[in-house]
Order: structure tokens, then sequence, then C-alpha cells
């Protein structure tokens, strides 16, 4: 077993060296790269974690799209930061601080009782009734279900806020810039010819998510990255934002959730609650919807508000 | 094991309180144009569910449904005691008001979609199905998710106006509120770490006084004060409040501080009281008073009325945490007990009133002038003699002078004080009440002031706005002359360390 | 239940005007007369009824609890009437005054809607029958009063409400730490039960005693808490003449009357030696105002600074705890109003009809305003103390009280003020009689040249000094005040 | 028959190693972006080839083996157009033309 | 033993967001301090699933996985925002320039 604990030990350094290295970076290019190279590290310390779905979240929406994100906007601002940092002591002591915070997290993890509290009887009881086979998914959309329906409409409304800063005039508009690239460059052939593979695996990533790892926000997030690649690679643009197709298709997954839910109310005698019978069917379908919603809500979050007119 | 059987009678209003609003939103986004009609549509109705969700609450105690039927620790449960029932009938009356004031000012030109009409209206939305949801969930990890919730739903409403100091107060809005919940997410970690459960009521029996709970307890109660504005993390709100449209401030300041000031409780009196010790219920005082003391003086020099209003939130929201300390010090002589405890849930609840009706009359006010330039407001009082009044009741609230229910919830708060010795906190409060006199008369006098010729309003101020303004107003003095019914109904469900007090 | 309902109905005859006139138009000035006049002999005629089945030992009260124990409580008790009836009767007479004296002037809806306002705080402090009853109508008195204090919205009207509002929001500070820190130790006071306050040390006791009595004497004008009183005179005529001679003056003596009688109870206050002090302060306040007054040119400022030592007569007949003195003390609440409110009509008339501000203008006042000058006279001998004006009969008492309660310095303080009130009085009744108005021939006698203001303006001084007159006349009558003040003192406070 | 198969991942393995650490070495050394491009496609790439060709033996199904050299492909096409683009911008900006978007 | 190895890293991670959280000035790395710090919490949290027996406790990985993508929502309205902000004023900080 050393060696495993010999591989932890040196993901760990490399952790904290690429952590420490994205923080302290000179220049922000050097710190979103640093960034992006963490979230792949992290999603590796996830499947040491025995969490594979948290791996694949992490990989592709912590590395991958925030890792878009910061790259996107570090381009369009290229202004270093003008209003001078704490001073040297000033720093010392906040760092000095963040070390006790820090000090005292791990303390308060090293005294975590012993036999450590845990729901996986509860989980291996209650998951029969779903007829989903993976735990993750069935806490997510079952047990859990209202978190993950707070969380879509968190999604819906960070987007209302991206979509709020667009001026008037161009309220309706296209987001985003328009990516055009030379026909038969490089990234034109990539952008034709990984698309339909994307798809492959975000719907076999939806498809097993209900009995092996994978799930709705894992798939929705590789057909978003999906679909902006071809935006990227200027084989299509982002739709205008008044368009009311692009709006249903974003309120789709929020719809069928709190239909379903309230459905759940008169049928399975609990809002969210799904009738033992036809648990697994319900479940695929809300988490069908549900992944188109967020691939089409991340999209347009990296996209961004309202740039151009419709 | 199958999901339970439905939970007891009676229509889960519970769920409807917050289907309600988030379905509005999700609604309102396909709608565009109609947006704003589907809000007027809503806002009442959910005022009604509000008040039988109360009456449900009054009658059969306090209501839990557990979500989906699956119940803690693996489910979500939600909760409605009486704290609960008060806090979304006063989230749907200021919003009843502030739907009222701003149907005028966010309305797209007919059969056109404008960004502030569509926006406005959806994130109000989206913002109410978040404060419901806050108020009523009964587990802290979806209450994490509430609370990000409403941060991104407030967030967009303070810039709504995309100008440049308002996208600035965005984002060092948005900056403290998520170092706020992250904060709050670390100590939900460390709380399931130890007791592997996050529903409330169950971490009530299990959590004991141990380091890892100290530190969990410190961590998620520095993440809300983060969010709450409490003095010394208040830098963020002033600029936000102030730069948002006057609709828009009104339910910033008086509902949005309240989620996160409603979580602490929720937090230091049912989740973890045996754990709190009485010193850090005097520190959390202790912030508060500085709050009182550096928001009042604050407010006094400022020259704008809506940072004026804005510093005077950041001093209001001092005197709901002096009850932290003051609970459970009533002491025999009271024929009430939790006096404290009522009275300061009394006054976020009048301070939500007051508030709101007087970011409206601010609005107003820059709107008929122009500016809201304190000194320059000469002979408004004259123009707008409706929206001056509103101000000034509004005002009385803050002072807790009577008639206004900021004096009822004054008075418990003082004579618990005084009944359980612990006099300082009274002395905080007194000076509190004379500089909040400094500020409120300083922005009455211009208004009152005569000019040779009659000031009048630059653009026309409709009559609905103004009686939006006075009913909210009137909210605030009708809390201090009948304060019979809340009271009672805060009492159902109350948790026993608001009467034996914490630590 | 009827009994219930007389106290809400006074109440309401004063606040429901009040209402409605914020809400009526500028020029509607016929339908806010009405509304006027009528709440005022509505209350009257409530007054009226209620004035003799209290006094065959009727009681009402109304309660309902604002939070479960701590009552919202209006009782109307023998005390409670004296001071009801007071303002009732005034606030007519000064309504009719103020509405000729406005004449056309702006924002009227404003100012008599507060007016109305202040009129109904005054007569719920008189109808409070808990501490936090009392408490509620002072406050809402000091914001009723502030608008009237500011209602010519200049500068110097501001400052003046600005100084008034530090004054009176301070003493409310103090009244209130006072009220809640004995609330908190004993539960919520009530003026029935009396002796509630026995079991506190003498400590709590004076401090507690000295919260309350401080945060009232700043409405009661006493040294040296009194500089916002001359400093509001800035206000119009009426502001000046009801508050400042009945309402928030009085108020504040009222409230020093409840403490001592109800709160403490005239028993305890003697047991610990709190009497003393306070007749020392009032003294002290009565023979300070007086002087000032002497020094004062303006007539309304020299009326202020008499107003200021007047009131401290009721505080010093309470503080003796004699019988006789307490009667002394509560009839001279009713004595005072009458005559200082005639002062203020006629200092009013005269500034309104022959813009004479100065006492130095006042020559052969009475010889172009025979009845206005002649309703002064009677009220200025009256503040003298001459028999058979009413302030003799309560000067009297005092006298007697003081000596009963072995204070001898008592006298010394009464004749040396009512010298000094002769010596700032007198000056303005011989310029008005006995010097030829200017531009005259000294000696000759001239036709009456008699020049009345409005009948509105002449009518008030001249009734309130007729009654002024009656008190002193027929005081032995059982419904006039002092005989009033009798039944209260034996009957409620068995001295 | 065990033993072989173990012998063979192990060679396999450690000659994917070799090559990686070459490509460390050589994008390190290595005086400007084109030639560390080089070395960074062709080193890694053979390294990995190498790795996943010693780890199929090791896998119990057929399937499981197709996907290990499905993301052997994906990584060869990933490194492929990610050089060419990486080599473009390089080149725009040693040409001194400004460094838009290498399209 | 891995799980609190993990959960050791996860509160370094803390401290290491936080400061950049509290230090840096520009707005991006503000962001971007912040997402370390919201995955050293969910580390923590993955941590304290792991010690729950092997292939951990799935309720807490939900929770993290609702974290992440509430994490990407608020980046993302931060990202906007400075945007808007370094278009409106050209420069990516929240405070005004001191002095």
């Amino acid at each position: 077993m050393t060696a495993l604990w010999l591989l932890d030990l040196c993901l760990v350094a490399v952790i904290l060296a690429v952590a420490l290295s994205a923080v302290a970076a000179r220049d922000l290019f050097a710190a979103t790269v640093f960034f992006v190279a963490y979230g792949l590290l992290i999603a590796l310390a996830w499947v040491r974690l025995d969490a594979v779905d948290v791996a694949l979240a992490e990989a592709a929406i912590g590395a991958g799209l925030t890792g878009v994100l910061l790259l996107g906007v570090t381009a369009r601002v290229h202004m270093e930061a003008r209003t001078p940092g704490p001073g040297r002591g000033m720093r010392l002591a906040i760092g000095a601080g963040c070390a006790a915070v820090s000090v005292a997290l791990a303390a308060a993890v090293l005294s975590l009782p012993v036999p450590a509290p845990s729901l996986v009887p509860a989980v291996e009881a209650a998951i029969p009734a779903t007829g989903l086979g993976n735990p993750v998914t069935a806490v997510l959309l079952a047990f859990r279900g209202y978190d993950t329906l707070l969380e879509t409409l968190v999604l819906l409304l960070a987007l209302l806020g991206v979509w709020s800063l667009a001026p008037d005039r161009l309220w309706g508009g296209r987001p985003g810039l328009r990516h055009r690239a030379r026909p038969e460059g490089t990234l034109a052939w990539l952008g034709r010819l990984l698309p339909p593979i994307g798809l492959l695996v975000g719907v076999y990533v939806f498809w097993i998510g209900s009995d092996q790892p994978g799930g709705a926000f894992q798939a929705g997030t590789i057909l978003a990255a999906v679909w902006l690649l071809a935006i990227m690679a200027g084989l299509s643009d982002a739709p205008p934002v008044r368009s009311l197709a692009l709006r249903l298709v974003l309120v789709a997954g929020p719809v069928v959730f709190l239909g379903i839910g309230t459905a759940g109310l008169f049928v399975a005698g609990a809002f969210l609650g799904y009738p033992p019978a036809a648990a697994k069917t319900l479940i695929v379908t809300v988490e069908a919807a549900l992944t188109l919603s967020i691939a089409a809500t991340l999209a347009l979050l990296v996209a961004g508000a309202p740039e151009r007119a419709p | 094991m199958p999901p339970v059987a439905a939970p007891e009678a009676g229509f889960p209003w519970i769920v409807l309180a917050i289907l309600l609003p988030l379905a509005g939103m999700v609604a309102a986004l396909p709608l565009g144009r109609h947006a704003r009609a589907l809000a007027l549509l809503l806002i009442p109705a959910g005022l009604v569910v509000a008040l039988l969700l109360a009456a449900q609450v009054w009658r059969e105690g306090e209501v839990t449904y557990a979500l989906g039927g699956w119940t803690p620790p693996l489910g979500i449960a939600l909760r409605a005691d009486g704290f609960s029932a008060v806090m979304v009938v006063t989230t749907a009356v200021v919003l009843l008001g502030v739907a009222l004031f701003a149907q005028s000012s966010f309305r797209a030109p007919p059969g056109e979609e404008t960004r502030a009409a569509l926006l406005f209206w959806a994130l109000l939305l989206g913002l109410w199905g978040a404060l419901n949801a806050a108020f009523l969930g009964n587990d802290l990890f979806n209450l994490y998710v509430a609370l990000e919730l409403l941060t991104l739903a407030a967030v967009p409403m303070a810039s709504l106006e995309a100008r440049a100091e308002t996208l600035a107060a965005a984002l060092r809005y948005l900056f403290f509120a998520l170092a706020g919940s992250v904060l709050y997410l670390l100590g939900a970690v460390l709380l399931y770490g130890a007791y592997g459960t996050l529903d409330i009521t169950l971490l009530a029996e299990r959590a004991g006084p141990e380091p890892v709970t100290w530190a969990a307890a410190a961590l998620m109660t520095a993440g809300l004060l983060a969010k709450t504005a409490l003095f010394p993390l208040h830098l963020w709100l002033p600029p936000a409040h102030a730069g948002a449209p006057a609709a828009a401030s009104a339910v910033l300041s008086a509902l949005v501080v309240k989620a996160s000031f409603f979580l602490v409780l929720r937090l230091w009196f049912d989740a973890l009281p045996g754990v709190m010790t009485a010193a850090a219920g005097q520190l959390l005082a202790a912030l508060g008073a500085g709050a009182i003391l550096f928001g009042s003086v604050l407010a006094l020099h400022q020259v704008r009325m809506k940072l004026l209003v804005a510093y005077s939130t950041v001093a209001q929201l001092g005197y709901l945490f002096l009850m932290v300390p003051l609970a459970g010090g009533g002491g025999a002589a009271q024929p009430w007990d939790a006096g404290a405890w009522s009275g300061g849930v009394l006054h976020a609840v009048s301070h939500a009133f007051a508030k709101a009706a007087m970011f409206l009359a601010a609005g107003l006010f820059l709107r008929a002038a122009g500016h809201d330039r304190i000194a320059e407001l000469r002979g408004m009082g004259a123009a707008l003699p409706m929206v001056t009044l509103a101000f000034g009741l509004a005002g009385l609230s803050l002072l807790g002078l009577p008639p206004s229910g900021g004096f009822i919830a004054k008075w418990l708060l003082l004579t618990t004080a005084m009944a359980s010795g612990q006099w300082w906190w009274a002395l905080v409060m007194f000076a509190g009440g004379l500089l909040a006199a400094g500020y409120v008369f300083r922005a009455l006098t211009p208004l009152l002031a005569r000019t040779e010729t009659p000031v009048l309003p630059g653009r026309p101020v409709p009559r609905h706005q103004q009686w939006a303004v006075l009913g909210l107003a009137l909210c605030s003095v009708a809390l201090g002359v009948a304060p019979l019914m809340p009271f009672a109904l805060l009492q159902v469900g109350r948790p026993e360390a608001a009467e034996e007090g914490i630590g | 239940m009827r009994g219930a309902l007389l106290p809400l109905l006074v109440l309401a005859t004063s606040l429901v005007p009040a209402v409605v006139i914020f809400f009526l138009s500028e020029h509607a000035w016929r339908t806010r007369t009405a509304i006027n006049i009528a709440g005022a002999v509505g209350k009257l005629a409530l007054v009226a009824y209620m004035l003799d089945s209290v006094a065959a030992g009727a009681e009402y009260e109304l309660r309902f609890p604002l939070v479960p124990g701590l009552d919202f409580l209006l009782r109307v008790d023998a005390l409670a009437l004296l001071f009801v009836t007071l303002s009732a009767a005034l606030w007519l007479l000064t309504t009719i005054y103020a509405i000729a004296y406005l004449g056309e002037g702006p924002h009227q809806s404003r100012f008599f809607g507060f007016f109305s306002l202040c009129v109904a705080a005054t007569t719920g402090i008189a109808l409070s029958g808990s501490l936090i009853t009392f408490f509620i109508f002072y406050e809402l008195l000091t914001l009723s009063t502030w608008p009237l204090v500011v209602h010519r919205g200049d500068g110097e009207s501001f400052a003046a409400g600005r100084k008034y509002l530090a004054y009176t929001l301070g003493g409310s500070t103090s009244l209130l730490l006072g009220i809640v820190w004995l609330e908190g130790l004993v539960g919520p006071i009530e003026f029935t039960r009396h002796g509630t306050l026995a079991g506190l040390d003498s400590a709590t006791l004076g401090i507690c005693f000295l919260l309350l009595v401080g945060g009232l004497a700043v409405k009661a004008a006493i040294v040296p808490l009194h500089a916002w009183l001359p400093a509001a005179m800035v206000a119009p005529a009426p502001v000046s003449a009801l508050l400042h001679a009945v309402a928030v003056v009085k108020a504040g003596a009222f409230g020093i009357l409840r403490v001592v009688l109800d709160v403490f109870g005239i028993g305890l206050v003697q047991a610990e030696g709190l009497g003393v002090p306070l007749a020392a302060m009032a003294s002290l306040t009565i023979l300070y105002g007086s002087l000032r007054a002497l020094a004062q040119d303006d007539i309304k400022r020299r009326l202020a600074f008499s107003t200021v030592s007047q009131v401290s007569y009721i505080t010093l007949g309470v503080a003796l705890a004699g019988p006789v003195a307490a009667v002394g003390g509560l009839v001279h609440l009713v004595h005072q109003g009458l005559m200082k409110i005639t002062l203020f009509f006629c200092a009013g008339a005269l500034a309104e009809t022959l813009h004479i501000h100065k006492v130095g203008e006042m020559d052969g006042a009475g010889r172009r305003m025979p009845l206005t000058m002649l309703a002064f006279s009677i009220a200025a001998l009256g503040m003298i103390g001459v028999p058979p004006v009413a302030g003799f009969v309560s000067k009297w008492y005092l006298g007697v009280g003081g000596l009963q309660a072995g204070q001898v310095w008592v006298i010394f303080v009464l004749a040396g003020s009512s010298l000094l009130n002769a010596a700032y009085f007198l000056p303005l009744v011989y310029r008005a009689w006995f010097v030829p108005p200017p531009g005259e021939r000294a000696g000759g006698w001239t036709p009456l040249l008699a020049r009345e203001g409005h009948w509105g303006l002449v009518l008030p001084p001249v009734a309130t000094a007729a009654v002024a007159l009656a008190a002193g006349l027929f005081a032995a009558v059982a419904l006039s005040p002092l005989g009033w003040a009798r039944l209260i003192v034996a009957r409620d406070y068995g001295l | 028959m065990r033993l072989a198969l173990d012998l063979f991942t192990i060679l396999c393995v450690s000659a994917g190693g070799v090559f990686f650490l070459a490509a460390t070495i050589g994008m390190l050394r290595f005086p400007d972006t084109l030639t560390r491009l080089h070395a960074l496609t062709k080193a890694d790439n053979l390294g990995l080839g190498l790795v996943v060709l010693g780890l199929l033996p090791r896998m119990e199904g057929v399937a499981e083996a197709l996907k290990l050299v499905g993301i052997w492909l994906l990584a060869l096409l990933a490194a492929a157009t990610v050089a060419q683009l990486v080599a473009r911008a390089a080149l725009r900006e040693t040409a001194g033309q400004p460094g838009g978007p290498p399209r | 033993m891995t799980a609190t190895l993990y959960g050791l890293t996860g509160a370094a991670l803390v401290g290491i967001g936080l400061y950049g959280l509290i230090v840096r000035r520009h707005a991006l790395r503000r962001l971007l301090a912040f997402n370390l710090l919201g995955s050293g919490v969910f580390l923590l949290f993955g941590a304290v699933a792991e010690r729950a027996g092997p292939g951990g406790d799935p309720v807490p990985h939900a929770m993290i996985i609702t974290g992440i993508v509430v994490a990407l929502a608020a980046t993302a309205l931060g990202v906007a925002l400075v945007l808007h902000l370094a278009r409106e004023t050209g420069r990516a900080e929240p405070d005004p320039p001191e002095g």
C-alpha cells in the first residue's frame, strides 16, 4: 500500500505547489493556466477519494468551464491591478491569519469522531425505492432533489444576472463575440470532428448516470463544451437572447422538474416525491430535461452578456 | 424504505410559499413582455398563501414537511414555526408594497420588451423565492443553496442601472457575499463531519460543546455576518444599496440582509443552543453596538439621502444583534417570557417596513427633484406631503419612538436589559436612538423648510407610488399599535434558548 | 362595556379630526373649521358628562394588551379629569383664536392636523393609566409639537425646533431609562396599584426618581432644563398659547404629579427624603424664572419665563407632601392655565392688531384695545396673586400647606415670587392704561379710539379671564377647580 | 503466462515513463516555443501510447481495453490540434503581428 | 488514512484561497482565489465523506457537485461584472484607488 501512499503524497504536494503558484503568479495569464492545471489535479484527488462523480464534475466544471471563463476574460481585460495591495507587513499578518485558520481547520478535521457518522446505510436502504444504481444520482435527484431544484434555479438566475449587464440598446441581441475561423484551418477541422464524439460521450455520460458515475451535470457540461467549441470554431453563432426557442430550452429543465415535483405532491403524497413504480423513468426524464437546460445555460454563461445586435 | 406516508394532514402551504415565486421566476423568462403582469398577479397571491401559512402555524403549531417523503437525516425537511411565518408574511407585504411602487417605473412600452422591465420582475420573483426558501428551510446545506440563490438575485438587482459605480459596488457585494457563503459552507462541512446530519432539529439533539462545533459555529457566524453586513463587515452595503434603483434598494435593505440575520438566529437558538457561550453572545452584541454607533455617525455625515438611509440600515442591523445576549434575561418580574427574543424579531420586522418605506420615499424625492442631495431638497415637503409624512413615520420606527413597531421592540429589549442587569446594552440603545433622531430630523428639516416660490416636482410622481410608500410606513406604525398578534404568533415553536438564554 | 368606550371617545374627538384634517386640501377651510369646532365641542360635552359621574365615584377604564402582560390602559379618574377639562375647554377657545389669527396663512391643514394631534396627545397623557401608556402619549406630544414649533419654516424657527428636540428627546431618554429600570425590576407599573415599589432598595429608588422627574422636568421647564421654552416663542401665538401654557408644560407637571402621587406614592417619597430636594428645585425655578422675566423686553419671552416660574408652583405643591399644599398644587394646574393662556391670547392680539412686540411699545394700549387689555390686566393681577382672581387661591393654599408641612421658607419664596410677578407685570398694565398712546398730548382724556382686533382674537381672552375670575370668586363651589382638587386629594389619595 | 504479462506491463510502463521524462526535460531545455512543442507532442504521445499498451493486458474486458485506446486516440487528436494552434500563435507573435486570436 | 491527508490538504487550500481573496486587489485574481477556497472546502467535505468507509458517503458527494455548479454560477456572474466594469472604468478592481 506504500506505493499508493507515496502517490497521494506526491499528488498533494503538487496540488499545493500549483495552488500557491496560482495565487502568487505575477501575471494573470500564468495564474489562470496554473488554475486549470490545479483543477485537473484536484480531479485526480477526487478519484483517490473514491468520488468518481465528483471527479467528473470537477474536471468538466471546475477545471474546464471555469478555466475557459477565466481565460476568455483574461484575453479581454488586459490591465493589471493599479490599486496597491496591502503592504509587506500587512501581507504577512494576513498570511499568518490564514495559516491560523488552516491549522484550526486541520485540528478540527483531526479531532472528528473516529466511528465517522455516515448516511451510507440510510442510502442503501432507501435506494431501491428510486430504482437507481448510482447512489449519488439518487441523492441528487431523489433524496435531496430540492437542493438540485434550487441549484438549477441558481444557474438560471446567474444567467439572468449576466444578461442584466447588457446595454439597453443591445437587449435581445447575441451574446459574446462573433468568432471567425479560417474555413480550412485546424480549429475549423477540430470543430467539425470533435462535436459528434462529444455529443456521443455527453449522452453516454447522461445515460449511464443512473447506475454508474455520471449524470445530468457532467453530461450537461460536456454538451456545453461541445457547443462552445462549435461557436469558437465559427461553425455556429450564439442565438439571440430574445429568441423564444432558446428561452424555452433554458427553462425546460426547471419546468419539468417543478412539474414532476408538483405531480409527486398528488401521486406520491409529497412534493418532489416519486411513486416507487415509475421512479426511475420519471427521474431519467427529469435528468434529460436538466441536461438540456444545463448545457444551454452553461454555454451562454461562458458566452456572456448580449454584445451584438440580434 | 419506500417514501414515508403523506406528511400529516393540512394543505402544504409551506411548499406553495416557495413553489409560487420560483415557478413565477422560471415562467417570467419565456413570458418576456408579460413578466410584469405575471409578477403583479403572483405577489398578491403570494401574500394570501403567506397569511394562510401563518394561520396554519397559528392553529396547528409548528409545521414540518419532509420533501419527497424522505425524512431527515437523509432527506430535506421544511419547517415553519412562528418566527419563519412572521418573516414570510413580512416579505410578502413588503414585496406587495414594492411591486405596487415599481409597476410604473419598470414598465416596458406596449408590445416591446426592455432589459430593465423583464429582468427587474424576474429577479424580484427569484429574490422572493430565495427569501422564502431561506425562511422555511431546515437543512443547513439547503440553506446554503438558498443563500446563494439570494445572492445571485440580489447582486444583479444592485447593478440594474449598469453605471460604473453600481458595477463596482455590485462586485464588492459579490465578493463579500461569496466569502460569507464559503465560510458558512465550511462550518456546515465540519458539522456534517462531526454529527452526520445537517438538519437543524437533529443537530440540536446531537450537537455538544466540542472544539469542532465551536470552530464550525465561529465560521458559520462569521460567514453570515459578512452577508448581514454587520460592522466591521459592512463596507459593501451602503454603495450597493444606495446605487440600486429605489424599488430594488428597498427590497435589498428591508429583506435580503434579514435572511442571513434569520439564519444566525436559527443557528444560535435552534441548531446549537448548548454550544454557544454567553461570552460569544456578548461579543456579537458588542459588534452590534459598534454597528449602531459607527453607522449612525456616518449616516449623520452623508450628503445624499439614499446613502443616509443605507448607513441607517447598517446602524439598525446593530440593534438586531443586541438581542442575542439579552435573550433569556427576562427574569421573574416580566409577565411575558422570551421578551428580548421577541423584541429583537419585532424590531427586524418593523425595520423591514420602515426601511422599505424610507428607500421608496428617497426614490420619489430623487425622481421629483432630479437629485437626492439632502440640503437642496428644500420645500419638497410641500410638493410631496404624503411622501414626507411616510418618511417621518418610517423615521419614527428607526428612532424607536411610539407609535411605531420599533418602540415596542425597543421597550421589550430595554426592560429585559435592565431586568438582567446588562444595563450597558440599554445605554447603547439610547445612544442609538438619539443618533437616529439626529440623522432623521436632519433629513426632515429641509423638506419642511418653506421656500419663497412653492417647489413643484420636476417629474410628476404618480399617486399610487405615494400610496405604496405611505402604506408601508403605516404597516410599521400598525405593528406598534397592535403588536399582540405578531407577538403571539412568534411564540409558536419558539426555541427554548430564546427563554433560558444562550450558554 | 359602555364605560370602556368613553375614554376612547374622548381621545377620538381630537384624534379623528387630526387624521381627517391632514388629508383636507388647503382651501377647504370651511370644512376644516367645522371639524375643529365639532371636535372641541364634542370633547367638552363628553367631559361635562363624565364630570358629574366621576364626582359620584364612577370610573371608566379601557384596557387592551400590547404584549401579553403589558397593557395599554386608559383610565378616567378624578386627577385625569382635572387636566382633561382644562385642555378641552382651552382647546375650543384656542381653535377659535387660531382660525382668526392665521387667516389665510399657508399650510393650514398641516398646522391644524398637528394641532389636533397635539391635543389628542395631551388628552392621552391625562387619561393614561399605566407608565407605558403615559410614555407613548408623552412622546407623541413631542412629535406633534415639533412641526408646530417649526411651522414658519425659516432658519430661526428651525433653530428653536432643534433646541426643542434636543431637550425633549434628551428628557424622554432619561424618562424611558427610569421607567424601564423600574419595570425591569417590578414588572409593568399601573397607576391604580399603589405600593408596588415598596420592596426596592433606596439607592435604586433615588436614582429612578431622579431619572423620572429629570425626564419630566424638561417639559415642566424646571431650571436648568427650561431653555427650550423661551426659544420656542418664535412659534405663532396660538401655538405658544395652547402649547406652552396648557399642553406641553402642563404635561410635564402632570407627569411629575403622577410619578409622585401614583408611582412612588407620597409616603414613599417622604420616606426616601426625595420631597425636599424637589421642593428646593421648584422654588429655585420659581425665583429664577421671575428674575429672568424681569429682564425681558419682548412680551412673549417675558410671559415664557413667567410660565417657567409659575409651573413650578405645581411641583412645589406636590413636593411639600401636605394635603393642603397638594390641593394648592393641583388647583394651580388649572388656574395657571387659565391665566397664562389669557396673557398669551392678549399678547398675540396686540402683536397681530397693533404690532406691539416690546414692553416699551405698550403705551396707551388700553385706550386702543380696552377689552383685550382688561382681560390682560385681570390675568396679570391673578398671576400676582391679587384676590379675587384665581391665582390668589392657589398661592394661599400653597402657603398654608407649606406652613403645615413645617417648611417655613416656602412662605418667603411665595412672597418673593409674588413681588417679582408684580415687578414685571404691573409696568405693562401701567403703560397700557395710564400712559397716553404715542403722538398724543399728555394729560388730555381723548375719546376711546377703540380699535379692537378681529372678534376671534378678543372673545377668547375675555372668556378665559372671566373664567379665571369666576374660579377665584366661586372657589367654594364643589365643581370649581378648587372643589375638584380637594375631592381628588381627599378621596383618591386619602391625605 | 501471468509472469510474462506482468513483466511486459512493467517494461512498457517504465519505457513510457522514460519518454515522459524525456519530454519534460526537452520542454525545459529547448530554447524556443516551436522546439518545445515538438518535444511535448512527440514524446508525450509516445509515452502515453506505451503506458496504454502496458495496461492493456490488465484490463478485464475488451470494452475496457477499447475505451483505453479511445482515450489515447483522443489525446493524440487534442495534442495535434493544440500544437498547431500554439505554433500559429507563436509565429504570429514572433513575426511582429499583433497577437490576434490564432484562427 | 488517505481521507485525513486530503482533509489536511483541503484545510491548507482554504488558507491559500483565503489569503488570495484578501490580499489580491485584481478582481479576477480574487475570483480565482475564491475558486481555490471553494475547491479546498469541497476537498475537506470529500475527506469527511471518505472517512465513512471505502466508497465514500454519497450524500456529501451530491452536495459537492451542487457546490461546484453553484461556484461556477457565481464565478460566471463575477466575470461578467469584471468585464463590464473594465469596459466602463478601464480598471478591474471593485475598490476605488485609495488616495
